[in-house]
This record gives C-alpha cells, structure tokens and sequence, in this order.
C-alpha cells in the first residue's frame, strides 16, 4: 500500500511529538515555506477551484524550486496550474511527481491546458478519484481514522484508477468503497481571518480546509487579515480550524488572487484569462508567453505584494467592488 | 406577449429552457457548474421558486438572485443559504438521500446513462497517458451515484452520444442490467433525464436503455437518431418540445446571464 | 442484525419519499408528539446529560403515554431518567423496552437511581456503548453510511456488549472497531433558536444534535425562541441543522428546564435534587414522592407553561441571571 | 508564607493538588468531568497556564477562569474556547493524536490500569441485570483508547483496586501482555500515573504493572499497600509526595470551588 504524504501511524505518531502549545506562529511566507514544504512532499491545496486557492503560498513555492512533490486535492484550478506550469517551464527547477484528485479545470475560464500538457505528454503519474472521495479521504485523516467508507462513484471507472477497496458492509452485508486516509506533509491553506496562534474563521462554504489541516503534518494559513486572538474567541462557534492544527500565520491580502476570496474578492476575469492564454500558447508550442508570465509575475516579484502591485489597481479595485457590493446587497450590512 | 413562442434563440438557450422544465418545485436539486446553475436560476424565477438547490462547494437551499455564480464555489451560490457547510458536508446529504436530483454534465454519454468526464484514450491502459485529457470527476460521479435520481445535460454530438465510452466516471445504469446499480453499491435510482441540444430523453423501464421523449425545436426522431451514436428507443408518445417563451429568453438574456458567461449570444 | 429504528436501507427510502420543501412547521408541542412518536419507536434523544435536554418533549410523551421505546443516547440525564421514571410508575401507561447509551447519570447530582432501578430489577434491555461510539453511529446514520469505524474501545468489555464488529483495516491491515449506523425513528433535540422552516442555531457546545437531526426519520425540534429567517440566513456559516431534517417546530422557552441551556439558563440544583430525591425514594421503595412529583409538574400542567408556572420565579430568575451575567462578562456585549 | 504546606487538608483537596501537579504545562489534556476538571482550573491557575484542555461536549483550549463548570457539557466550558464542536470533533481530535493526555477516573481499577465505570455484577451473564448498575462508559473509555497517556484520579479502596475488574469499561494495559493495546487496535500508549487518596502510581515499563511511586501524606508504603487488592510494584525511589502549598488550600477553596461542589470540606 502506497502511503502518499504520512501513513496514518506515522501521521499519529508524528503529531503525538509535536509541540502543540498556543504560540505565536506568525511567520514570513518565504520562511513558511522554506521552514516546512521539502523535496518528494505530498501537499495538500485546499480552497475549490479558483476560490480561496492558496495561491500566494504556491507562488512561493515556485520561487524557490521543489522536486518531485505529489499534490493532493479534490478540485483545483489555480494553484495547481501555477505549479504545473512552473514544471512545464523548468523540471529542472521545479517538479511535480504526482497528482491525487478529482478535478482540474478553470471552470467558466476553459479546461487546463497544464493538466493536459503533463498528462497527455506521460510526464506525471496520476491518481483519479471523486471530490467526495477527496474530502472523504482528507476527512479520514482528520478523524484518525485509517479509512472511511464512502458510497461512490461505485460501479465506475473511478475505483479502478485508484487505491479505494470494495469491501462488503459488516452489518448488511452490501457492497460499499472504502478509502485510504490522506495525510500531506504540508497543507496550504488561505483563510479570510485568523489569529497569531492560528485558529481561522473561514466565511462562506468551508470547502474540505478544516479537514485538510487537520489531517496535514503541518499546516501554513494565509489569511486577508489577522483578527485579535480576543475578537477570534468571542465566537467559538466560528472558529473551523483550531490552532493546534496551524503552524505557521501569514497575513497575505490577496493571498488568493487572481481567483476568489468570499467577502474579499471575486474572480479577476482580467487575470486569469491573461495567465490561461500564455498556457495554452506554451501548450501549442510556444513558450514565450508563459515565460513572460512567470517572470513578470511570480519570479521577479520576489513577493505577494510585489505580484499583487504589477496588476493594474482598476481591476483590483474592481473585484473588491463587486464582491462587497452583493455582500451588503445580501447581508444588509 | 411574453407567454409566447420566442422566434429566435440559441441551442444552449433552449437547453436551459428544457433543463428548467424538467425541474418541479420544491424538490432538492444537487447543480453541478454551468449550465445546470443557468436552468435552476431560470426554474426559480418561473415555475418552480421553491427548488432547493444544494452546492457541493457547500450551500444549500439558496436563492440565486445575487448574480449568476461563475462556480459553485463562488459566494453568489450563498445567497440565502440555509445550510453553510463543505464539500463532505453536501455529499454526505446525497449520500443520505437528501438530494431528490442531481444536475450534471459530461463529455460522453452511452445508451444506459453513463457518462465521462475525464479522459479519451484507452483505459486502463492508457490512462496515465490519455488522447485527450478532461478535467475530472469533480463531484459529478457523487452525484450520479448518490442523488435518487439525475438530470444529465449534453451537447448531442454523434460522437458524445457513444456505444463505449472511453472512460465511466459517472454510473448511470452500468451494463443495462437489472440492480446493476444496487449489485454495485449505489443508492440512488440512476438517471432519470437527458436533456440534449436536440432531445429530451428518458429511459425504458425495462431495459434501462435510453429512450426519446422528445425532440426539440427543428429535430426529428430521425434527426435525433442520426446524431446519436447508438440505437435509441423511441417512446410511443414521443412529442415536439415546447419552444422556449418570450419571457423565457428575455430572463435568460437579461436577468441570469446578461454577460453571456454560459449561454452565447451565438451558437 | 438487528436494527432498532431504520435499517440504512429504510432510513435512505424514507427520506427520499419525504416532502422535503421549505414550509412553516410551527406546531404544538401536543400535536408534535402525537404527530409522530409511536408505540415500538426508537427516539434519538439529543443533549447531553443536563445540558439542552429535550425535556419538554419527554414530558409531552410521558403525558401522552407510550409503550415498548428504545432510546438511543450517548450521555443523558434529565431525559432518560424522566422517562424511566414514568415507566416505573406505571408500566401500562408508558414503558420503555430497550436503551442504546454510554452513560445515564446526572454527573453532579449522583448516580441515575432509575438506570439502578430498571436495570438491578431487569426491567429493560441494555446495549452499552461509549460516548464516541454513539456520537460515531449518529454521525454514519447522518452521513448516509451504514457503518464507520471507530477506534474505541478496543480490548474493553463495552464492544462485547453490543453489535459493533472488529475488521481489519483494509490498508492497514490493523483491527478496527466499526459501529453500525443508528436511525432513530424521532429526534427529540432542544435548541436556542429556530425559524419556521425548522432551520436551527446552537450556541455553545453542539453536542451530537446536527447528527441526530440528520440521522433519524422525523425531528422534533422545540427552541428557546423562533427567529425570522431573515435574521437567520443572514450568517448561514451558523446554522447546524437545516430545515428539510426538521419536521417539527415548538417554541418552548424553557424547554430544556431544569437542565441547562447554553445562553439562556443555567441547571436549577434546588429542582432537580428535588426530581432526584423522589426518584431515589422510589428505588428505595417509597412511592408517594415521586408519584407527587410526576402529578404535580408534569401531568396536571397539560403543557411546559404549567409545568414551568409550578417553579417558583426566584429559581427561575436566578438560573437566567447566572448564565447571562457570566455571558456578558465573558463576551463584553 | 502562600508557598508553605498547608495543615489541614481533605483527601479530596489532597488528589486535586496530586493531579494538578502532575499536569505539564502547554499539553492538550482531555478532561472528564468532577475531579479532572477542579485540578486543572488549579494548574492552569499555577504551574501550567497553558494547558489546553479538551472537554467531550466540545469545548477546546479553554481557560476555567467563569467558574467552575458543573459537567463537561456546561456552558463554563466554553470561556475563551478556541473550537466548540461537538463529542464527534471532540473524540476524532484524540483519535488523531492531538490530545497528549486523558485526565479520567472509574469506579475500579487493575494492576494493568484498566477501568471499570459500568457495573457490578458478572460480565455477561450478569449484564442485563447487575448486582449495581453504574452510570456507563461515557467518554472515559474513548479518552483511555485515543489520548496519547491517560492519568487516572480514583478514591483508593481495596475494594476499588482489584485483581479482577466486574467489567473492562476504559482500556489500559489491558492483561499486561507486551504490544496488547496495539494488537487491540488501539492507538494511544496507555496509563501514565494513577493519582489517588494515597498515593501517586506509575506502571513498571517492562511488565506494565502499577507501581508506588510516592505516597501522599499520612500514608506509607505499607498503608497502601494494604488498601490495594493486587499487589504492588514499588518504585525503588518511592517517595512522600508533599502535602499541598497554602495557596493551593485558599485556591481550591476560594476561587475554584466555594461552594463545595466538588471537594467537599470535610473527608
């Protein structure tokens, strides 16, 4: 049996050892990142397509290179794509092995030109799964549960692309999947607030990200703003992730963009048709494009900020205003 | 007026417009992205306000009035929400059956309701290095296997409508057989519609084949079965489908999707 | 096997069956409880020992009178042992045939003396499990699944008194403990607040409510307090039981009396060592206590008012005052 | 003058101190109600303001500064909290390892640290009516299989510490054998210390029996010893263990537990 990331024992025991005391975790994202994702880790991404997708944390990442690393997550637009076209630029500089998940694709922006120049060119392994299965697996980790049931996609395809067993249920005696626990080494997660110990309160659906960083070895949040620890405990029930799950905090607004942060922002149309075209001109063959992005964008930078001041302040402006203004539309407030 | 016949409108325009139509009130109908979002909005604001629409990003029971969402996961799939959780927390309300429909899409569709949405090529043997690479599953085989019963929109192409699919990700009726799905595992009943660019389909309670009910605006039973890339069953009954309305298009147009992000102005 | 209110294969067809749509499902307590608990039943009976305990819907029940329950828990106080004391009462008026639990006590307040009584006299059956254990068979039931595994407790006598199994992890290979969904016919769950369409916020500790709500065939929910829905949907990311697991809303202030509520009032210690005193009367075998006490709280009032107009207002005014005092200083609002 | 040893003292004030003390501070400790709970309110108020304990209800990391809850389900629990799920979020945390200690007592116990809190009477004939019917396992059996060690707090009577348990409710070494709790499933490394009215107690590494380690004031080796229905290791550095500090006298009484609730003032 292929453990991608930690076994569950070795995610237990590794967890049992760790400091889990309520410290200040906030960090640089460059130290973040170089502190704990390493060479051949499985990272989980958490967020849903293009939303609340840790993209300023994966931009780190390609900045400083990585090698042979496995991606796990149920369906990713941006941050996967960001990673995939740093490999399909330089493997020599950055590196993916394998991929865990359900769904690739920009949605509205087209399907992913970079899964299709890995997959269709041999040059990564792949392991197909459902977004239930996904989470269900993430969620598996997070309970301590080896494995956990889960009723689809019985009967298709799927379950042959994959590590997931048909057993028949103890009780009556039914067929029913049953899926491995998922472990990543590192969970990359972005959140609307969290504290410096890092407890998170995630606004609008929850996607699987408490459940990633409670499965993960460890944990790096980015958030649009730090909230006091004070204001954070006012309302417990808020709080989907608890700080002993998180080991590093870094305040990152626009940690998301160009995709879309629940309250925030909304979708930069702009941008992710700019980053989607130099894709799929460098899918057809010519590099340039692509090259320009990641250089004027990710690699020159240095930093989020740095990439967040080369996008015009109109559209910045222009997506913070639309998600705001349904917001009161909707909320009154 | 706006109970009249529109004149002119698009394939996708009619699809939404078939889609919505398939849909009764009150029921819970777990949409995937795109058009199936499109047809909901349209349901809520005709005949069917009452739908509960269930997002596998997490929302549930919404009311889409706050612009068309771009994605399930985005937060105009919250407006209204009367339940506000994660991915696990909507499947596992399928899985429990909760979910009267699933709404999906897919590349291939053969004549038991089985679709693909990940790949051409040859599988298993080819999958690490498929023809043509697809984004996925994404939720789409959890609701086909969870929801008691799918809605299935397709563009009807010859070589979408296919005898073997390169790829099942999504069961339907599996081989045809009688309890295939249950003999799999599966809860729900399996597909119930598709709805196409040229047909409305049902499937033969006998044999689970795929079965036209009816065609759509400027089809045949026999344009329908030219396009179709396996034998479908036709029911005795089988109708012209309603055009859309006047009013029909005039939401679509200017209230749900006046960007054009789904539905195209051209076909 | 056995199953004690749904089998999954029932549980799935009955809510798929089911009327689903957003309607008002405002009711009386009375018409509830008529509506929907029947002889043979197994009630899921939410809360946790004192604390949001749904006594005002036992109390409706012992009223009514029952036969031949199952009740399923994983730690209850004031619920059970109202229930169990009706039934040592008068067995042809109300009796219970089985209980599926962890605990039955009333923490502070001593040992249940009607676990003691039903159980020394074998009156009952009982299925013992822990409180994981029970939490775990609402969540499978709630999820959809007829079975989760759950590593507890393993090697102790509780998994031989009851049906899980123990299998091998199918990747692990590792025993592990796998509990059977539990189904229960009706939910009776206590809330803070509730809209007409049944949607429900829980402050404070969420005990295994969402679960049990999402798990059985009908819910009862009686609330604190009826909100507009407006004011509901305005933080959707609140609410823990949505409205199509809801059959039933009551607004019963006190609802949960002389248990605790969470934000609205604390346990009554001078009541329930009242309960307590007569319940442990009758086990020693003196009647008339508690024989007054059933008469004069719960079935001479007809309803929860009467019942709560029995309590002296000083008792009342003081429980509210201590749980709001301690709120406000701990939330600054 | 706070820091010397007090003369009077309750037993009870005695193993609140004793548990207390043995908590380190910045641990994740899993607490049951009554006992547990006064000891930690007292170590977070000394030693270990760090603590982050974890109540079953839901409650997590919070500070016992609103008073002393009266059951783990009670609104004190949640002041300061940092998660407020609920029993499942709070038992799959221990079962992921998160919880370094599970701070629970019984009714008996045995040489090997398992518990009982069920019944008295035979196990199974009996179990359908039993000579005494306790109140259950409730958490304390899934604290002892998944926190990472367990402390036990327990009044010390031969009767209680028997060779032979009515019935195994909380999993310890189970019969002692090496690797029996791995081999059971179980995932957490099993008792650390057993804290009592008269003593504090360990378990030997090599046969995992229960060992005297340090004997509370007013007791002796040989006085333990006789109230202990199994015979003991003892610790070749078994010690007295100190009476408790003024302070902690005047904490206990005055600020965690006035009214007495659960340290009763007299033994």
């Amino acid at each position: 049996m292929l453990w991608s990331g930690l076994s569950p024992e070795e995610a237990r025991s590794f967890l049992v050892n760790k400091d889990k005391s309520k410290k200040d975790k906030r960090m640089g994202l460059s130290e973040a990142i170089n502190a704990f994702v390493q060479d051949g880790h499985t990272l989980g991404l958490a967020g849903f397509v293009n939303s609340r997708q840790p993209v300023a944390a994966v931009h780190e990442i390609i900045r400083q290179g990585r090698k042979n690393l496995t991606l796990a997550f149920h369906s990713a637009g941006l941050s996967a794509e960001y990673l995939a076209g740093a490999m399909a630029l330089d493997e020599n500089r950055f590196s993916i092995k394998r991929f865990e998940f359900a769904y690739w694709g920009i949605e509205l922006f087209g399907i992913s030109s970079m899964l299709r120049y890995l997959s269709e060119n041999g040059k990564v392994e792949l392991e197909d799964w459902s977004n239930f299965n996904m989470s269900a697996r993430f969620k598996a980790g997070a309970m301590g549960l080896p494995f956990i049931p889960c009723r689809s996609p019985m009967g298709s395809d799927v379950l042959r692309a994959n590590r997931s067993k048909i057993i028949d249920c103890p009780f009556t005696g039914s067929p029913v999947a049953v899926v491995p626990a998922c472990h990543p080494n590192v969970a990359l997660i972005h959140v609307q607030e969290a504290d410096i110990y890092g407890n998170c309160r995630i606004e609008g659906p929850l996607f699987t990200c408490p459940e990633i960083a409670l499965a993960s070895a460890h944990t790096i949040v980015t958030c649009e703003r730090l909230v006091e620890h004070d204001e954070m405990t006012r309302e417990p029930n808020l709080i989907n992730i608890p700080f002993f799950a998180v080991d590093a905090v870094v305040e990152l607004p626009f940690g998301a963009y160009p995709g879309h942060c629940h309250g925030h922002y909304y979708f930069d149309e702009v941008h992710i048709r700019e980053f989607r075209c130099a894709e799929e001109s460098f899918r057809k063959g010519e590099r340039k494009a692509l090259v320009d992005y990641y250089s004027r964008y990710i690699l020159e930078p240095h930093d989020t900020d740095g990439f967040i001041g080369q996008v015009p302040y109109s559209q910045l402006r222009y997506i913070r205003q639309i998600e705001k203004r349904d917001f009161s539309l909707l909320n009154g407030k | 007026m706006s109970n009249e016949f529109a004149v002119q409108f698009t394939p996708q325009e009619m699809i939404v417009v078939a889609g919505a139509r398939t849909l009764e009130n009150n029921k819970v109908v777990f949409a995937g992205t795109g058009l199936p979002m499109v047809a909901i909005t349209l349901a809520q604001l005709t005949h069917a306000p009452g739908i509960i629409p269930v997002f596998e990003a997490g929302a549930v029971g919404s009311l889409l009035t706050r612009g068309l969402p771009l994605s399930v996961g985005c937060s105009r799939t919250t407006s209204k929400a009367m339940y506000l959780q994660g991915l696990n927390s909507a499947f596992e309300l399928a899985q429990r059956g909760y979910c009267d429909y699933g709404f999906i899409g897919g590349a291939e569709i053969d004549m038991y309701g089985n679709l693909n949405s990940t790949m051409i090529g040859a599988f298993p043997e080819g999958y690490q290095k498929p023809a043509l690479r697809l984004p996925g599953s994404g939720g789409a085989s959890d609701m086909a296997s969870s929801c008691e019963r799918t809605i299935i929109i397709m563009v009807h192409e010859k070589r979408r409508f296919t005898e073997k699919l390169n790829y099942l990700t999504s069961p339907g009726y599996l081989d045809g057989s009688s309890g295939a799905r249950q003999r799999a595992g599966l809860v729900g009943q399996g597909p119930y519609r598709v709805i196409t660019t040229r047909a409305v389909l049902g499937f033969d309670e006998e044999t689970r084949r795929m079965k036209l009910l009816a065609t759509l605006p400027g089809e045949t039973v026999s344009s329908v079965q030219e396009n179709t890339g396996f034998e479908l069953l036709v029911d005795p009954n089988v109708r012209e489908f309603e055009p859309p309305t006047q009013e029909e298009i005039r939401l679509i147009r200017e209230e749900i999707d006046p960007h054009g992000y789904f539905i195209k102005r051209k076909a």
